[in-house]
């Protein structure tokens, strides 16, 4: 299967291994990732903070050179960037003048054809395409799926699971073997926006985040935004100063787990670049497709 | 010839601030016909119609256009007008120069050149008016009430006791509706059954009044004065004249863990039973989805252990036909269910509950006994938060209205939970305290200043569970929006009241018109708060809008007011705008050439068949009639009638021909 | 043909039927209506190709009502447009001997109504290709061109009114246009006068004509009649499901209606 | 030469759009005065040849409007409307009449917002369209 694919800037800075744990799925699953070409900022979040007619702009460019490359669908990783280009999409498509004022300020039509796709809309994608997925190491952990706060939000525009409780990630993780936990935080805030400015609030909403991951059993938190993966991995020493307590659980990328489930190597997947060491406690009984089996039984495909 | 009288209104600057009155009559003075026009301020004051009085007497005026406001608003005025004058009320039309002209265009030509050319067609039109005589129809004095919650009681009582007939048809196996699931009522914290169940006996015991419970409306036909119903009498599965209630069947029947619709879930019932203790009538239906026998084929053991043998395994449903004169839709609300809020867990803690299901916990005799235990451990809940506007005035959850009941019940609840539990802490979140009503303010004040329950202004953004403790995240708007958190043992939703699932069903088989939320309409909001648009047909209490138990008490009332005036006389006269076939001497008979493809065509059954015979009684041919007492005048025979044989009395084709070609 | 012959015979002769309609020789080439109603005369029936008029117009005319019971000569749309006159209650079960005739001149035993409809239920209720083509060829015009195709072809309308009078569906005693208060269609055979008039006759077949042809032949200056007709049978089967003359219950496509009837233009 | 002021007839039902256009009245909604409003009970009242005499009178557009289905005061007449016109809108396009000029729509009585909108949104079109001279022509060969 072929996706346009925006990585946006994070991936290519603090989140590569986002990056190159998505590029070594696709080369496991044949997924051909074709890169938009000369792509530019999505303007999160600064810009539509500013400017409105910029915040639409920047990323309707992007769009638009997406269709002329005709990427009818595009994979666009980083929630903040899925959230921008949605919600362009979105506007542009309720006002056909607006689109016509964008289209003229990046003189470029842009015709409102290319769809965003995130990235558990878009593994779901080839999962289904791919049928049967060859599980070479289930990943038989107890997981806390953290979707923050930019994936399912505003409904209306990104129309995408249960905004409040959303569950997609949850049943990727079965399909890979892994048992997700009912827990509390899986849209809260993780305070990204102040990350810089105000670390001190970053601290405690992570930390209350992760605390209450700890709580409900959680071995690992699994998150699908570049955000949310910094503030949980790089600013855990400064939380667990604030909290007071050590927190060991690793947070891992969606895309990492499923790596690991389909056998890749931790390199490749870039665990290495992780603060908190990826250390994942073995459990007893390797259930992992027994139990994805009882759960859902689709998932027994996987032995 | 026609001397037609034109009477223009200025509706003081609402017509004459945008359109020229004295344009409008100079012009239509010279129209063929009119031999009359004038204008004046106000053409519905006493002056105004005078002076239309005055004009048909002098001028022998052989019709009337009044070109003022909508016809929906004063043609009713002028028409009696007209009548009081000698003219034939329907020898007078209305031009409605104002809503469709004044009101919506600016003060330019354009407008005035319009309310000329409305007034033209309505000109053309009245030329070819005919005078008509209202159409007696007979009246069938008995009630049809729907619904035996309060209002449906109330309403039921009240035109019981003008001395009519009334059906009182309960959906439930008892009568008594929400309100005898209720502990305490605001704001005087009396007893809701005490108060409830002496009306309930009455209504059981009353001459007039026939109860239908565990029933269903089915269908309705015919109009006002004569409406045809059936009523489905659902199977109870027991002879009610044999049974004496002695719910020796409920005792032994061996399925006994059935969450109870009356305990809103919180307590068990079994398969065969009695909602509550005081229902009426005091008999037992079997839940034919929860009974052993009829999931498995085998059991029967109430059978084995009724003395009086009333059990019936193979009763069926029954459909009872009535003729009624009046229905007065009284079928109530429903609320949002906990599982409606996503921020809130989607309904998966024990411990987040609906107001009614609080009052459930706090009622005497409720599963609790008026205990306040959470459902999930039946712990004391040392601290509750009350939730206000769960689901209403939100709207990105479909209701942007208020549910009007929550503020005083939820200000109740907390109230009464402080009296049970006095070391307890209450919280509650709340938009803003809407107490409007007798010694309601005063009611709230008591709770904060008396009960020290704790208010808090502001939303819950999310509920969570930590550590056995339902975590409650909100801000407090009212201190620089701190964001808080509570932990509580228990969360009470005042959740949003919505109409029945089946409302919009029950609009459309009465024909009545209902709003975005299904609520029933009013005829006019202010002015028939309890007609609805279809003569005969009225509503009370929270089927039409969400109303706490006074209202839909007075509401009620109103409704059997307005019933027992229907039912005043024994024969109303009805508008005698219906259609008509034409009839023709011999050879023809009518142009009618018996097709009957009109038949199916009419929505209300109303086209008959003739049969013309000569006077040895041959056969000649068979033509359509129209049941004058059937039509409702919609015209949909008019337009289908190849041959033009029927035609529309008020609507003829003449007429409105004429007004097309008016506009040429 | 003698099969026919003989059995309008027997008709005739145990007065089970006071006349038989059907075909006799005309001028030239064609056959004309006959009304046969001594069983003598039974042999002037012919029946071959040259037969194609709708005799079932007949049926509803006071003259020959006024004949007594008859029997009627009905191939596959004579058929069908008694079931339709049944559906509206111009005939009834019983009213008449049907002699059907199968398109290989075989007299078809046809008792009741409910015969009638299993017999025409065989053959589908299908425009040809020529008339398919047709009405795509007028579809695909641009709409002046449209516009000027029709007025030229009402343009050449007489206001004779053959086509109604060749109709076996047109049986109104009194038909609109001679209703004048009001005047719903102008008299005179002007442009808008004619059109009106066929948009009227359209209007009043859709979902009752039975295709028989009677109309553009009975046509004096030769207007596509039944393309109008056919193009509206068309829609109301599109739409509604449903074609003319299939049963004697039909119900009439536009006296009835579907919660889920779809449209695309009402805003 | 002023702007082209098109004439538009529109048929309504009494209870739903007539009553919504007094609604657009009450709540001051400002349309195009191009609309008159002729009043019949229902949509099942109207004849197809009324919108025939609307064109042969000079209208350039025509508009039909009534309660939503499911809505009808009468229960079924605007189903029964809604088949008559499904019908007689494609007779019109058979016969080379511009339906871009016959407008039909279902108005409550509680939209006189959108019935504004509706007016406007038809006058509009017929302005773009112009005058419906075809027919007035033909309409016109008539007189002799």
């Amino acid at each position: 299967m072929k996706l346009g694919y925006y990585p946006g800037c994070s991936l290519k800075g603090s989140a590569r291994e986002f990056d190159e744990s998505i590029l070594a799925l696709a080369g496991r699953l044949d997924l051909h990732l074709e890169e938009v070409p000369d792509w530019n900022c999505c303007g999160s979040t600064a810009a539509h903070n500013l400017n409105h007619l910029l915040s639409l702009a920047l990323p309707a460019r992007v769009l638009a050179l997406a269709e002329r490359a005709n990427l009818n669908e595009i994979l666009v990783p980083c929630s903040a960037c899925y959230n921008r280009l949605a919600t362009a999409a979105y506007e542009l498509g309720q006002d056909d003048a607006l689109r016509a004022e964008v289209s003229g300020i990046i003189d470029m039509e842009y015709k409102g054809t290319a769809k965003v796709l995130n990235i558990i809309e878009a593994l779901n994608k080839v999962f289904a395409e791919a049928g049967e997925i060859k599980i070479a190491k289930p990943f038989n952990h107890k997981v806390a799926c953290y979707y923050g706060c930019l994936m399912v939000r505003p409904p209306k525009v990104v129309k995408f699971d249960r905004p409040e409780e959303p569950e997609s990630m949850d049943e990727l993780i079965k399909k890979i073997g892994g048992e997700p936990v009912t827990w509390a935080f899986k849209t809260e805030c993780c305070g990204a926006g102040l990350s810089v400015s105000r670390t001190d609030l970053v601290c405690k909403l992570s930390g209350k985040i992760i605390e209450n991951a700890v709580k409900a059993g959680a071995d690992a938190l699994v998150v699908a935004c570049p955000m949310c993966h910094a503030n949980l991995d790089m600013r855990r020493p400064d939380i667990e100063k604030f909290m007071g307590k050590k927190y060991p659980i690793p947070a891992l990328y969606i895309t990492q787990a499923i790596g690991l489930a389909l056998g890749l190597d931790e390199k490749e997947l870039g665990l290495h670049r992780h603060l908190v060491p990826v250390i994942l406690p073995e459990r007893a009984q390797p259930a992992g497709p027994e139990k994805a089996a009882q759960e859902k039984p689709a998932a027994g495909a996987e032995e | 010839m026609s001397r037609i009288g034109v009477f223009i209104c200025h509706c003081g600057e609402n017509i004459a601030g945008t359109v020229d009155p004295a344009k409008v009559a100079e012009t239509a003075a010279k129209m063929p016909g009119v031999v009359y026009a004038v204008d004046y301020k106000y053409m519905c004051s006493d002056p105004g119609q005078n002076l239309i009085k005055d004009a048909i007497k002098e001028k022998k005026l052989t019709g009337v256009v009044v070109a003022a406001c909508s016809p929906r608003m004063h043609e009713p005025t002028f028409r009696a007008a007209s009548a009081e004058a000698g003219l034939n009320p329907f020898l007078c039309e209305m031009a409605n120069i104002r809503e469709h002209c004044s009101w919506v265009h600016e003060k330019t030509d354009a407008t005035t050149e319009k309310a000329i050319e409305l007034v033209r067609i309505m000109v053309e039109k009245v030329k070819r008016n005919r005078p008509l005589y209202p159409i007696k129809v007979p009246v069938t004095k008995t009630a049809l009430v729907l619904g035996a919650g309060v209002a449906g009681i109330q309403a039921a009582l009240d035109i019981a006791n003008a001395g009519h007939k009334v059906a009182l048809v309960e959906r439930e196996p008892s009568i008594g509706g929400h309100m005898a699931q209720l502990s305490e009522t605001f704001p005087t914290l009396d007893c809701s059954q005490c108060i409830l169940t002496p009306r309930m006996v009455e209504v059981a015991r009353h001459p007039n009044i026939t109860l239908y419970t565990y029933s269903e409306l089915e269908s309705v036909e015919g109009f006002i004065g004569n409406f045809k119903v059936k009523i489905r009498k659902k199977a109870r599965g027991i002879d009610e004249t044999l049974c004496t209630g002695c719910g020796i069947c409920s005792q032994k029947c061996p399925r006994k863990k059935i969450p109870s619709e009356f305990e809103a879930g919180l307590g068990l019932r079994p398969a065969i039973y009695v909602p509550f203790p005081q229902a009426v009538p005091n008999k037992p239906v079997i839940d034919r989805k929860n009974c052993t026998y009829y999931l498995k084929g085998k059991c029967r053991v109430c059978e084995k252990f009724c003395e009086k043998k009333a059990i019936r395994f193979d009763q069926k449903d029954e459909i009872i036909e009535l003729d009624v004169g009046a229905i007065v839709a009284a079928t109530g609300y429903d609320i949002k269910g906990t599982d409606f809020f996503p921020e809130y867990g989607y309904g998966k803690y024990p411990d987040v509950i609906t107001g009614l299901q609080f009052e459930r916990l706090a009622s005497a005799s409720g599963p609790t006994l008026g205990a306040i235990k959470r459902p999930s451990d039946g712990k004391e809940p040392e601290t509750i938060v009350f939730i206000a506007c769960a689901g209403s005035r939100d709207p990105a959850k479909g209701i942007p209205y208020c549910s009007k009941i929550c503020c005083m019940y939820t200000a109740k609840h907390a109230m009464l939970y402080k009296h049970k539990v006095h070391r307890g802490k209450a919280y509650v979140f709340y938009m803003d305290i809407r107490a409007g009503g007798k010694m309601y303010e005063e009611f709230v004040r008591r709770a904060i200043e008396e009960d020290g329950v704790v208010y808090i202004r502001g939303r819950v953004s999310r509920i969570y569970e930590e550590d056995g403790k339902l975590v409650v995240k909100g801000a407090d708007t009212l201190l620089g929006g701190e964001p808080i958190e509570i932990k509580a043992d228990m969360v009470v939703l005042a959740t949003a009241m919505v109409a029945n699932k089946d409302a919009e069903e029950l609009a459309q088989k009465l024909r009545v018109s209902y709003d975005p939320y299904h609520f029933l309409s009013e005829a006019h909001p202010k002015l028939r708060p309890v007609e609805t648009n279809t003569a005969g047909i009225f509503v009370a209490g929270a089927v039409q809008a969400p109303k706490d138990i006074p209202e839909a008490v007075a509401q009620a009332s109103a409704a059997a007011a307005k019933v027992a005036a229907l039912f005043s006389s024994s024969e109303l006269s009805r508008e005698p705008v219906i259609a008509v076939v034409n009839r023709l001497p011999p050879p023809e008979y009518s142009t009618c050439t018996g097709c009957f493809l009109c038949e199916k065509a009419c929505p209300y059954q109303a086209i008959e068949r003739e049969e013309i015979r000569d006077k040895k009684g041959n056969l000649i041919k068979t033509v359509a009639r129209i049941n004058p007492g059937l039509c409702q005048g919609c015209g949909t025979c008019v337009a289908l009638c190849r041959v033009k044989a029927i035609d529309l009395e008020g609507f003829t084709n003449e007429q409105v021909f004429a007004e097309v070609c008016s506009l040429g | 043909m003698e099969e026919l012959r003989k059995k309008a015979r027997e008709l005739l002769e145990t007065g089970a039927v006071k006349v038989v309609i059907g075909y006799g020789k005309g001028s030239g080439q064609n056959a004309r209506a006959v009304f046969v109603r001594k069983a003598e005369y039974a042999d002037k029936l012919i029946c071959d190709e040259s037969c194609v008029q709708n005799l079932a117009v007949y049926l509803t005319k006071p003259e020959v009502k006024a004949l007594g019971k008859p029997a009627i000569v009905a191939k596959l749309p004579v058929l069908r447009t008694i079931l339709q006159l049944a559906a509206e209650n111009q005939i009834a079960e019983g009213d008449l001997v049907v002699l059907g005739v199968s398109p290989d001149g075989k007299i078809i035993d046809l008792q009741n109504f409910k015969a009638i409809e299993d017999y025409v239920a065989q053959f589908p209720f299908e425009l040809t290709p020529e008339q398919k083509a047709e009405i795509e060829k007028i579809g695909k015009m641009s709409l002046e061109e449209r516009w000027q195709y029709w007025q030229e072809q009402f343009g050449r309308c007489l206001k004779c009114y053959a086509c109604r009078a060749a109709c076996p569906l047109c049986y109104c005693s009194r038909c609109l246009v001679e209703c004048n208060q009001p005047q719903w269609v102008p008299a005179a055979p002007h442009a808008i006068g004619n059109l009106e008039w066929h948009i009227v006759r359209a209007m009043h077949l859709a979902g009752r004509c039975t295709n028989c042809g009677d109309c553009e032949r009975a046509c004096p200056v030769g207007i596509q009649l039944s393309l109008l007709n056919l193009k509206l049978a068309e829609e109301v089967l599109k739409n509604f499901k449903t074609r003319a003359g299939a049963s004697s219950k039909a119900e009439y496509a536009l006296g009835n209606w579907k919660e889920e009837d779809k449209e695309n233009f009402i805003k | 030469m002023s702007e082209f002021e098109p004439k538009i007839v529109a048929f309504v039902c009494n209870w739903c759009t007539y009553a919504g256009a007094d609604l657009t009245g009450t709540s001051r909604i400002k349309y195009a005065p191009n609309v008159r409003m002729i009043r019949l009970p229902c949509t099942g009242r109207i004849d197809f040849m009324l919108l025939l005499k609307a064109f042969d009178q000079g209208a350039d557009g025509i508009i039909v409007s009534g309660c939503h289905p499911g809505d009808c005061h009468y229960t079924a007449g605007n189903f029964h409307a809604r088949r008559r016109w499904i019908i007689f809108r494609s007779a019109l396009e058979f016969l080379g009449i511009d339906t871009r000029r016959v407008h039909f729509a279902w108005v409550s009585a509680a939209e006189g917002a959108k019935w504004a909108e509706f007016v406007n949104s038809v006058t509009d079109e017929i302005k773009k369209l112009g005058p419906y001279e075809t027919y007035k022509k033909a309409v016109g060969a008539g007189i002799e």
